[in-house]
């Protein structure tokens, strides 16, 4: 069995923490009180909870991908549709909570850093539903390829600043975003858009995620009776891996996937692969797996999902790797371009490229499991967003 | 066992000066030319110098330090490489250093080993920008055991409360940080500075040096005659970039310094 | 009262009918039978209700919008939320419901005519869901305006028919689907888009559809334990309109607003107002509302919404009109794009361009209205898909 | 009062002949040309014209003539002035017309008022593609009281009870289309074409057309065997289109009709 995680400074066994500067330290330390004094009000959960319904959508279907299923030919597969969501994935379970903390911190500017923009569309969002400011940090080279996210940030009234310093993608965002908070944070809240950072970020983005996990968990109860035997979800940060396993991994026997981007390969540089070809580390404020060189400097990462093109890893993850609680595999662009096809055409469902890799490790294992098992995957956004880079890449 | 850092703070208030501080990132140009210029910093009267170890992921910095640390990390400057020019720079000058940096390298390096080799190599002290207090033990107690000065950093945003928790663990001097913002990005205010020095003071006896968008040397006289020193960093790096093709660049930056330094008499 | 419409052979009053060539006559009237014995077959129903829960996403919510509710300092505005359901618009409802017919005929192709590209895909999505073989009508011109949806299209598995004909917009593409359906029609199932069309499609159309109003009525009922006061939708050909009337129309009090697009004005000749500035005339089957020159030639309509762009409208639309039980107003295409922004900004929700439409007449009469006033306004679609329009027009 | 179209087909049988109709988009490439044409195909031997009225959105017909009635849109080709070109070809013609189109025209146009001048301009026979018996009172009724024949159209979808309550209500003659499709676009099979005709003959003793897809004499001469009359439409106009400028082309267009022709005799 594993522990109740993190402890009080953030730490999932050695992972996690806060390694922020001074000038943000008390910040952090303000968020995590706050937070915590949300998360026992009952108001909170309350207003949480109305928005989720009446705003973002949910509860979000399991849907029984009837067939997918058949065509595979093994276990039943279920997927549980957060493409569903406003704005089209995931992100705004997230950023819903923060921006209604940020609320009752009575902070009226918000920032967050995006990389495919979903993240960065969830943020914008909720900074209009509830009239605050809004900067979102996006590479220069990130806005040249997700356009249409640009687009709906800048109409939804968000500034979009463009990051040219580093290779201009999402890690130097993520930078950017925090040197600018660093100069802003007596106003300014930072809704970070995946369970890294420093502590309170991780557990607190999972906590607002877990609402994928706990519907689910009801969902497949009363669709089958049971627990399911395995649960997939692709891992950029991590945050839709964690909302979905959170509220089962105290369950004996079932097993949990993590699904990294192998980009290119794990031979090549290209890939995102921080667990599974990372090392420990530092970066943006926790302690986890981090795709780096010998010397400590961080590496680019790569991935054609634009949402797991991050060197990091959320520092959950990176425990329930190390405790083995976990299994993190890997999937190439190729495989998820694949599945990507495969599911349009087989359900009429356009995954994001983010969860097509889930979907690409499931049509690896379904074929070999029995009729009588049953795959829950997290369909965690709406391809939508990619469907012009499939179709110019020729591969459809 | 007094240290560089702690001697030489002795020695300045016995003149009644105050301590130039300058930052400059190691590598940028080369890491020859960081020694260098490092010499001819202390000839020119300065007292101490924070060495820049650079880091892909410079959250703390501004563009100018950033574009320096990228530079640097182009040339393939590493910790280790560092560490070997301050061995060789020990060889001919005792001014006092500090490493300043982020965790992750040192991380990779080992954080035991980094101060073993740290205190061979002759460095007097280390500041990690993203090691607040919470996160330091796994690095201090090496640090300390190496005799290695831990400096901290104190915001403007640091309440009275954590800021007497973070002197209670500090060694060498305390590092106030001028504005609430990133390296080179802002002017500070006198006296915002004025007002936090002043609790800072009632806290801690540690010598406390101001940094953080400090260029000119009116600034550094101003901010002098309330702190124990100033830190000019952006300034330098700055210097060192826009004259790195000159031949006399060493001497630019020396006499920008002594400038300064006049200033802190 | 109005009576219930329509009569056996498809007319609203005057209105409907079946005005089709003989070689699709016996395919309409064998699919009217087919649908009225589905109708009343519950195994239908539940399976569309399955598909609809499960597949789809619904219910959609209701969504009290209380921001822009307090900028317009009048009635208060809920709004449903189709934009929500999978594909992002109300399309899917009907494409559902019609694939499942097909499936009933037994019938393994389906066609359709799109504009926008909205129904294109909600198509396309229903043959892949389905397996089905699907082929999209569109004009070349709207091939161009709306790439976006003809990935998604291309994806999903559907071939994009490019139609040259005519003016290549959506009333070319709806005449180039029925010829090819004439040649096809043994083995071909039609999905048309709209209550427009020969009948059984304006009323199976609509019933499809009427699962917006039924849930609007209950969760209304739910959150202020009355009906609402008015009821306001754009109309193109109507669909979403009438779903959310359908369960209304028999209530009096109730005031119900269609919205047509007005583009640059009905002092021009580039609008969409079939009801307000067309004349009755027969198109696509059905006797209704049509745009038209004094010799009956049916003139281009154009809006901004390429899903209004349409020179009809349901006949169903045409009755109430006649019968003043709908009021039929319009709104121009600047109105639309700052309605478009209002929500955005205030709401944190980019609404279709259609949709717009609805907006901005609520925002017109929303404030002289009293507090105690309910307006439920149809939010047809998700914008998306107008972002990159709309901020190349410079509007935002 | 037996009408033009009754008279023709009574005079065919007694020769033995198959009724030649000839179909043309009135307007293309102008109302004078058309009524050049028709006076030549009168002369040529064709016993039928369908003149086509064009419509912004013929959904039955194929590209051919499609494009022609676009082109004598542009040309503003009305209803009114199709009539008026009838009126005038009256005074020097006999030849049996009807006309074809879509019901949107006419019912702009007020059904009971089209109806009245039709009859005027002395055309014999509406067929209007859109108006299945269904809705076809609204006109039919006003096209009987003027004694203008109502054609009815048979496809190969129409079931057989469908085809007798067709065939219950037609007069001039049936149209029986050869193929499941829009006008001009595929070859008729003969086989099928055989075997739904010998349905509708025991439903009618209407003559019966075959129309659609029909181009060549030797089409023609099989169909005829079995019909009492083909209809070529898109092979006609696309010869019109192909040689508009052309000042022959009113002698090729016939020329081509006296080659059909000759297979029916
Ligand atoms: C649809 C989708 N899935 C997954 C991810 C990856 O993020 P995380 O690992 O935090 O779920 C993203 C990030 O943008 C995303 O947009
Ligand atoms: C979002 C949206 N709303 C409205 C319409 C107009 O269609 P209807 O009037 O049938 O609802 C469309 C058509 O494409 C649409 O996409």
């Amino acid at each position: 069995m594993i522990k109740k995680m993190p402890d009080k400074d953030g730490h999932f066994g050695i992972f996690g923490g806060r390694y922020a500067a001074e000038t943000l330290m008390p910040a952090l330390i303000d968020l995590e009180r706050v937070y915590a004094k949300a998360q026992a009000d009952k108001k909170f959960q309350k207003e949480f909870d109305y928005y989720q319904r009446q705003y973002a959508g949910r509860p979000t279907p399991l849907y029984f991908a009837q067939r997918m299923t058949k065509t595979m030919g093994g276990a039943k597969i279920y997927l549980k549709r957060e493409d569903l969501n406003h704005t089209g994935s995931h992100k705004i379970n997230n950023t819903l909570g923060q921006a209604l903390l940020a609320r009752r911190m009575g902070k009226k500017k918000v920032i967050a850093e995006t990389g495919a923009g979903q993240h960065g569309v969830a943020t914008a969002t909720v900074a209009a539903l509830f009239g605050m400011e809004c900067k979102i940090f996006m590479g220069e080279e990130d806005i040249r390829r997700q356009a249409p996210n640009v687009f709906r940030m800048k109409i939804l009234g968000a500034e979009v600043v463009p990051v040219k310093s580093g290779t201009a993608t999402l890690k130097d965002a993520m930078n950017e975003a925090m040197r600018y908070w660093v100069s802003s944070v007596r106003d300014t809240f930072y809704i970070i858009g995946t369970t890294a950072g420093p502590h309170p970020y991780p557990v607190m983005v999972r906590n607002f995620q877990s609402v994928i996990g706990r519907e689910t968990k009801r969902q497949i109860k009363k669709e089958e009776g049971r627990n399911p035997d395995i649960l997939v979800a692709c891992v950029g940060g991590g945050s839709n891996a964690l909302g979905m396993f959170y509220s089962f991994y105290q369950e004996k026997k079932l097993k949990m996937v993590g699904v990294e981007a192998a980009g290119y390969g794990l031979n090549t540089s290209q890939h995102s692969a921080s667990i599974n070809a990372g090392a420990v580390g530092v970066l943006h404020g926790n302690k986890t797996y981090v795709l780096q060189d010998a010397h400590g400097q961080v590496r680019d990462a790569y991935s054609i999902a634009a949402g797991l093109d991050y060197p990091g890893v959320g520092p959950e993850h990176a425990y329930f790797h190390a405790a083995k609680r976990v299994d993190y595999v890997t999937v190439t662009d190729k495989e998820a371009i694949d599945a990507f096809s495969f599911l349009s055409r087989q359900e009429g469902i356009i995954p994001a490229m983010e969860s097509a890799h889930a979907l690409a490790y499931t049509m690896k294992i379904a074929p070999k499991m029995s009729k009588n098992k049953i795959i829950i995957v997290c369909l965690s956004g709406r391809g939508d967003k990619d469907a012009q880079t499939i179709v110019e890449k020729g591969d459809i | 066992m007094a240290t560089r850092i702690g001697k030489i703070f002795d020695e300045l208030r016995a003149k009644n000066e105050k301590a130039l501080v300058v930052y400059l990132t190691a590598g940028d140009p080369s890491l020859e030319m960081t020694k260098k210029i490092i010499l001819a910093l202390g000839k020119s009267g300065v007292d101490i110098v924070e060495i820049g170890v650079p880091f892909s992921d410079p959250t703390a910095d501004g563009p100018v330090i950033q574009e320096a640390a990228q530079r640097s990390l182009k040339g393939r400057t590493t910790l280790r490489g560092v560490l070997q020019m301050i061995a060789e720079l020990r060889k001919i000058s005792q001014i006092p250093i500090v490493l300043f940096g982020y965790f992750n390298p040192i991380y990779a390096y080992g954080a035991e080993k980094f101060a073993r080799d740290a205190t061979r190599a002759g460095v007097d002290g280390v500041l990690v920008v993203d090691l607040p207090p919470e996160e330091a033990a796994e690095l201090k107690k090496h640090t300390d055991a190496a005799g290695i000065d831990f400096i901290s950093l104190i915001a403007p945003t640091t309440g009275k409360q954590r800021a007497k928790k973070i002197a209670s663990s500090a060694t060498g001097f305390l590092y106030y940080i001028s504005i609430t913002g990133v390296t080179g990005t802002a002017v500070p205010k006198i006296g915002d500075i004025e007002a936090d020095l002043k609790i800072i003071r009632k806290i801690s006896s540690l010598p406390v040096v101001v940094g953080f968008g400090i260029s000119r040397p009116e600034q550094a006289r101003q901010i002098g005659r309330l702190a124990d020193g100033v830190v000019i960093g952006s300034a330098v790096v700055k210097l060192i970039a826009e004259n790195t093709s000159r031949r006399d660049m060493v001497e630019i930056v020396a006499g920008f310094a002594r400038e300064i330094k006049e200033a802190l008499r």
